[in-house]
């Protein structure tokens, strides 16, 4: 369906956020119109944001759900800072999200939700809707969604409560109507949902959708339309995919391609628990899964598995990386392949759980007992998951290490489109075992790797003793002084060797300048969106960078490093990469700071910026 | 460490289960009657040597892996039942035997004993109890009589102690025994027992700590008071006890009494019959403590029912059976993709 | 936040145990109804408002204490048994009353939970038992039936469910409860008995979660079940229940047997006896499960045992009769000193 | 009892080890030389070194234990590099120690137990006693210790077991002779422990005692007696005491003045189960103990008996502190006063668990999820432990945090002369709680400290909630992202301030100069005796500090590097405080490592430092 009544004005990307009751489908409808828009193709970014309660009452403040969608026609890597239009389903949706909304923004209220009641629950004194103020400010539409919604399903025998239900894609039909979208990919959609099992509902839902787009084309309610045009988009197949879905599937592909079986042992946390819950549903695929009493059992569980000769894998949170510390130092002594994963969010203690923060990263460098390096891998958007799952794995099994994973709730709630790689696009990772027959000594090494060569119980003639005690290169146990010595430098040498195999830094600009912005994992897309602006605008004297390891750092860093006046650190933490940078490159790099339970904008980082370059 | 040649499982023998390590434990250490006795048991059990595995957490009975020329995996305090999951789930041929103490699998450990017990997996849990901690050099631990004093309890101790059966039996274990480390022959039939049992198999062993424990067990198992106090359980026998077996049990409602064999009619003993599928005939022996009741050795319960680690593989079998074993595209593609044409 | 004045404790009322804070369950949640039952309980116990503690894990359930005008402690996921202990030892006056969840007391709690239980400690366990993980939305706990589907378990789970009742005989508890959601009657009773006891009082609430596990209770707990399938235990009267108590108990042996109580003579029906010292009958009251049994509430077993932190107190009491208070030299001067002078 | 024959060479101080089969007592006579050498006075530091395992084998090389002093006329800092004196009481203790022995050493041994047995199980082919180079060497007394001593109880009823049993008296009294220490305080201990209960025991023991000083006087059997004449010690009553001993006393003496009851929870673990043992002891001073489940349990009793009013304490090693994490971070964001104490081991893992190291520091630093700043305090000796104890009570009272105090087993078990504090001398550490009566906000800060103020369970009308989740100054739930940011901002602005109050750093040496050697913890002795020697061969440019206090570093430590071309950093780990002091500081700081389990040696500091100098 395309229109053609009122222009459209061009722009190269706009960001649209659904805002309502968790009741209301926000979630549903913000899915549809980022695959609506990948369709386009624009390229896009999306965050979903949902209540901490499971279901706060209804209308309340506590209670409102909301995703944004960023959509481009250029590449787009964040969700975007401030939405230029916002849907707002109900007064609470309003009196959370207005604040965000971008000066002269389009603002669309479901003015059939303002009653005394309603208002009251999310605390307004009067009706904002009254307000000249606002009108002033943002562009406002307030539509009776509910009422129409039902007015189009007057000859539907749902049920008042049903025909309710369909506002959000009254909603949808509506914005899709301001952006110029199509609306077949929706429809295909309530189609495959609805169409069997309930051909009633799936009739109201398209009803209600091309009501609302066509409430834009026969009324004169909006002076504006925007038209994002297709973007270069590299060609591929390409699905979307979040990050926890990202990071399950590289696990899969990893253990296919190594050729060991993958057992992943965790314990429900948020946002770690949708790993093992979509790790649960490949069944076929040959996973193992077991979701353990604890932490403390899961990591165990993992290794043992890893152990015996599988892979063994766990995920979990900041709460959960404490508990599961004991073991990876047991893992760092018996050099066994392993993977931790940690879906960071707000600390410390139970902190914010449903939001995102980057504080885990001494932790995961030095969170336990004694000399015990792991290496740290750090995925930099939802579909990168994928690609530092693998890698992961490839890095524990040739080196015969733990291997920590940082993502954090950002990555692994939002998703983003992948283009998805073709099997043979992907290196072997497997590594043989020690050979029956063979005489084996547990701890010797490959003189390049420093990595020892794991045999398994079953293996013929190869029967030996791991454990925590310190052993010597034959396997037995030694309190020998230099033994130890040597023992703790050659573990700290493999974990260092590693960086030889590690993909090279990739970096954002010049090799030289005047500043150099350095960020890890999740942040990534704000980071580069900002420093792209900016180049963008003529600063050619800054680059960014981000790392995806952590430890072993980049080789390379050290001499970038020296290219530039000043160095820059966004983290969403209180400088704890600034503190590594520091430490190891003695350069007097800046720390920028933000623990608020939310990702960086790009204009932050970007003011942030001009302040350091100023100074 | 080289390869040494492994007799074929119908020929090993206790020489081949052992290693070429010093035992470390203290001279007349309860723990060597217990290794030998392992040792006896293994190279009966048809079972190739590679493929046993002994997994332990952190005590000197946990040291035990490092004596046994098996695969071993000396883990950390208390985790060794989560290790052996693992090892299990995915590795579910092999022979798991894990070694833990009074502290390592009741204190520290308690959790993942109870988890592993009701989840069923088919590995063996031999339970060193010496009612201290060794390792650590004599602290009372979970199974210390109220009132034990040691360095850390000078004015005695207060905690009640666990009863390991009783805890075994709380998490529904499908098999549980007790034997005692000086009766190897006893030892020996109940590890074969344990092994031969499908799903977890729950073992307390009374374990003598010369060191910091000494004569704990005396009072039951010494030469002079053994056939007064200790209950020997045989599936389909009656209760009876005693030098002339002349002791035996019988109920009052729910309660067990002591009875002379000679003055009751014989139909009135309890029979001894682990394989009943209620759990009540086991707690009621479990509950026999001394010095009111003799205490009770061998199997105290043992049942049928599904093994996790079959489960596990069971249901990939029928996924895969239903769906196939998963392509790459299936894998990524999921369920919805576009294209960019090029 | 600021002092209101609380009523003396012979008059305090539901209100002042009322927070300002808005409750945070989902609309519907079984968690609403025990909250009121304990601020219905707690004002009649002669207890000062701020003498009561109620500490908490983390789950649903475990936001508890921030809905009680008392002191309240929302501690991390489990633990919640070990800081109540902390909290009972340094001030044994304390009403302490720990709020869990089957997730936080069983599963990753499990440990903490027997050792309270074993060390009998003057506290009261209230565990939401609603056989499912809440507040991370809906995966399977240990409380769940086998072949629970989840989303953690999408072909059923596997694992054998704890029976937290059998768990806390295993640990010796010395008062265990069962009440349910939908009775605030029978809560309120409960609640009261547990409070009476010296001793930890351990009480299994079955929750109703309607967004995750809507109806688990159902079968044997809705309007249209509950005379057939609960069977409350009252101290001293036969194990009946029915629409007319017209089904009873007996023994077979050690086995209960459900029998027509007409057609029987009374005599040979079980009566409940929680203060008698043997496990055996809360045991075999806790085997009763659904759908062969029906299933019992009320008070499983009460018996007196000494208390942990009462324990502690008298040791130091006696030391301190035995030695004095000791002295600053006593305590810095140790066995030998000697004496450079200046 | 003096002696008149062979003359005395003078020497500064003296290092003696006893060594011997675990069975042979080598501890108690190893006590007795030191408790002899503190009348003199002597300056003494000693060092038990016990085998790893409860009781190897009789005869066996893991079966040995020893037991080194060092005392002087100066100062003595530590147990000494090496010993001039070794008592080898069997030929397993020989092979051990020997290469130990100082060149031209004097070497007693016990040549009875050196039968083909006992050389077999120490692993020697042939008896070096045979050994022609030995005696070049070393100054070799090779004595029938056991027959002597037996000889000298024909007279006694005692078995022959028994009679041999006294032999370690025997050495003991050799050795008293070889450097004139006297008889008496030993006598005395003899009739303490047996005289009532075993006469005959007491009897034969100071029998063989002096047997063996006649030995010396009557035969011409060594050549050299060595005097350590009497130290200059400061005036005041003493007492030996070791590191846990200490860090007991410490608490015990911290709750009187502060007058809180004291609750310590522990779980039993190598090298802290006697800090735990040692106040289980202490009933009748109103110290609870609780010996728990496992290291969780423990710090949440610590931490609950805390929150009801007490001062809970805990102390662990490095694998209990990974299980206490999660615990930490929720007293870290209740703010509530708890004490956590690491005893460090060698790891990572169980690792060397009988042996020394200093490798938890960035652990204690960082090993937990979040921001989630701890004040972190290191004792520097034994008896230092005390004041560092004292310290960390005082710290966690006035600002309501946790404190870890991280000590180290070479520290714990050594022990040292003590000048006991007078009551007057400690400062007072009370702190008020909240009045009832006004109203409480529990997130309401001193403007000067930040600390909050604590309301306790039992106080009328100051009811509130305290737990993980971020809170707000009410005390309520907070998700608002710039009250996380405040409180993460305050809760490290708080530790932070605590530096003003600690003590100032003690400095040897000018305030400027061309290396500054900086040190923590129990690595002091060795520091500081290896500057001081230095200062007395004339390296006026050197300077050495030990930091007790390393969260918050010290204020003036900035200013003090900058007056040094170099910093050299000496650890008994990988670098883990040069690595905080780089980043802090942005100084080349130099790290000496040794991760051996043994403490470091005075000479390998000179030697390192001389290295450092010179590059
Ligand atoms: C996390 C951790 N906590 C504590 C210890 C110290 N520790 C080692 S073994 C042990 C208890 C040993 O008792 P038990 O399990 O009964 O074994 P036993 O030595 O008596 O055979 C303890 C507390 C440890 N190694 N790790
Ligand atoms: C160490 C740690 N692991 C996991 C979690 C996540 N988590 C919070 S509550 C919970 C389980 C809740 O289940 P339950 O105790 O049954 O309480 P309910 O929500 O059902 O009342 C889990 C796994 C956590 N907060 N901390
Ligand atoms: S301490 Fe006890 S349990 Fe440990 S080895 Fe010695 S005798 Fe055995
Ligand atoms: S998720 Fe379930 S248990 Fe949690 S508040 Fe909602 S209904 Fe209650
Ligand atoms: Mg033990
Ligand atoms: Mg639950």
């Amino acid at each position: 369906m395309s229109s053609s009544t009122s222009a459209f004005q061009e722009k190269k990307a706009a960001v649209v956020r659904f805002a309502g009751d968790s009741g209301d489908g926000m979630q549903v409808v913000g899915e549809r119109f980022s695959d609506t828009s990948v369709t386009v193709p624009n390229s896009i970014a999306t965050f979903p944001d949902y209540p901490a309660e499971i279901r706060a009452p209804i209308g309340t403040i506590a209670g409102v759900s909301a995703f944004q969608v960023h959509f481009g026609a250029q590449t787009v890597l964040t969700p975007g800072d401030e939405p230029d239009a916002l849907v707002a389903m109900n007064p609470a949706a309003l009196a959370v999200h207005l604040d965000d909304l971008a000066e002269a923004g389009l603002l669309i209220v479901n003015n059939a939700s303002f009653t005394e009641d309603n208002l009251k629950m999310a605390k307004f004194e009067s009706n904002p809707l009254d307000d000249p103020e606002l009108r002033k400010k943002y562009e406002v539409l307030d539509i009776d969604i509910s009422g129409l919604a039902v007015e189009a399903l007057k000859d539907s025998e749902l049920s008042m409560k049903d025909k309710l239900r369909t506002k959000n894609f009254f909603a949808l039909g509506f914005t899709y109507w301001v952006y110029g979208r199509p609306l077949d990919p929706t429809i295909n959609f309530i189609n495959d949902k609805w169409g069997k099992k309930l051909p009633a509902v799936a009739d109201a839902n398209i009803k209600v959708l091309k009501a609302g787009y066509f409430l834009g084309e026969t009324t004169e309610i909006t002076r504006n339309r925007y038209m994002i045009s297709r973007a270069e988009v590299a060609p591929g197949i390409y699905r979307k995919i979040s990050g926890n879905e990202a990071l399950a599937l590289g696990l899969i592909a990893g253990a296919r391609k190594s050729g060991r079986e993958l057992t992943f042992s965790g314990y429900p946390i948020t946002p770690a628990s949708s790993v093992l819950e979509a790790l649960a549903g490949y069944k076929h695929f040959g996973v193992k899964t077991v979701q353990a009493e604890d932490e403390i059992a899961a990591i165990g569980v993992a290794l043992g598995a890893s152990f015996a000769g599988g892979i063994g894998v766990t995920a979990t949170s900041g709460p959960g990386m404490c508990l599961k510390s004991e073991f990876m130092g047991l893992a760092c002594i018996t050099e066994l392949p392993l993977i931790i994963m940690d879906i960071q969010r707000g600390g410390p203690s139970t902190g914010l759980p449903t939001k995102t923060e980057q504080s885990d990263l001494l932790q995961a460098l030095y969170g336990r007992h004694g000399e015990s390096p792991i290496p740290v891998v750090a995925p930099n958007s939802p579909s990168d998951c994928f690609r530092a799952a693998y890698d992961a794995m490839r890095i524990a099994l040739a080196y015969n290490t733990p291997v920590i994973l940082l993502s954090d709730g950002y990555i692994a709630n939002g998703s983003e489109p992948w283009n998805i790689p073709s099997e043979e696009s992907l290196p072997d990772i497997s590594r043989p075992l020690a050979k029956e027959g063979d005489p084996y000594l547990p701890y010797k090494r490959d003189p390049e790797t420093f990595a020892r060569t794991q045999a398994i119980p079953g293996q013929y003639g190869l029967e030996h003793r791991l454990g925590g005690l310190e052993k010597d290169e034959m396997g037995a146990i030694s309190y020998d002084p230099s033994n130890h010595q040597e023992m703790t430098r050659l573990r700290a040498a493999k974990v260092e060797a590693i960086a030889k195999s590690n993909p090279e830094l990739i970096i954002r600009g010049n090799k030289t300048g005047k500043l150099l912005v350095i960020g890890w994992g999740g942040t990534h897309g704000a980071i580069a969106s900002a420093v792209d602006g900016l180049h963008n605008e003529g600063f050619d004297n800054i680059t960014s960078v981000n790392l995806r390891h952590l430890n072993p750092m980049p080789t390379e860093l050290g001499a970038l490093i020296k290219g530039f006046d000043k160095v820059l650190v966004p983290e969403l933490n209180t400088g704890q990469l600034a503190m590594i940078i520091r430490s190891k490159f003695l350069v007097d790099a800046k720390s920028m700071n933000k623990v608020q339970g939310r990702p960086f904008k790009v204009t932050e980082i970007q003011e942030r910026i001009l302040e350091v370059l100023k100074d | 460490m080289s390869v040494q040649p492994a007799a074929p499982p119908e020929e090993l023998q206790r020489k081949d289960f052992i290693t070429p390590n010093d035992v470390r434990w203290c001279p007349g250490c309860g723990d060597y009657a217990i290794l030998n006795s392992l040792q006896r048991t293994l190279p009966d059990l048809g079972i190739a040597r590679e493929d046993y595995c002994i997994i332990s957490g952190i005590g000197c009975s946990s040291r035990f892996p490092y004596y046994m020329q098996t695969y071993g995996f000396h883990t950390i305090h208390g985790r060794a039942p989560s290790v052996a999951t693992g090892v299990k789930v995915a590795n579910p041929d092999l022979s798991v035997w894990i070694i833990t103490g009074d502290g390592d699998g009741l204190s520290i450990g308690g959790n993942h004993t109870l988890h592993l017990l009701r989840r069923n997996l088919d590995v063996n849990v031999l339970l060193f109890n010496n009612r201290i901690y060794g390792l650590t050099k004599g602290q009372y631990s979970p199974t210390s009589p109220e009132g034990t004093r040691t360095k850390t309890t000078p004015s005695g101790s207060i905690d009640h102690p666990v009863n390991p059966l009783l805890f075994a039996l709380g998490a529904e274990a499908t098999f549980i025994a007790r034997t005692v480390d000086n009766n190897p022959k006893h030892m020996v039939e109940t590890f074969k027992a344990a092994h031969a049992h499908k799903g977890v198999s729950f073992v307390e062993i009374f374990q003598n700590c010369v060191i910091f424990n000494d004569g704990a067990f005396d009072d039951v198992y010494s030469k002079t008071t053994r056939e007064e106090q200790l209950l020997k359980l045989e599936a389909g026998k009656p209760l009876t006890w005693g030098k002339d077996n002349e002791k035996g049990i019988r109920l009052n409602g729910l309660h067990p009494e002591i009875v002379n064999v000679a003055e009751i009619d014989s139909s009135e003993l309890v029979v001894h019959d682990p394989n009943q599928e209620s759990p009540i005939q086991a707690q009621m022996l479990a509950n026999l403590t001394y010095p009111d009741f003799p205490t009770p050795i061998g199997v105290f319960r043992q049942i049928e029912r599904p093994v996790y680690e079959e489960q596990v593989a069971d249901q990939i079998k029928a996924a895969q059976e239903a769906k196939g074993t998963g392509t790459w595209q299936e894998l990524l593609h999921g369920k919805s993709t576009w294209t960019v044409e090029g």
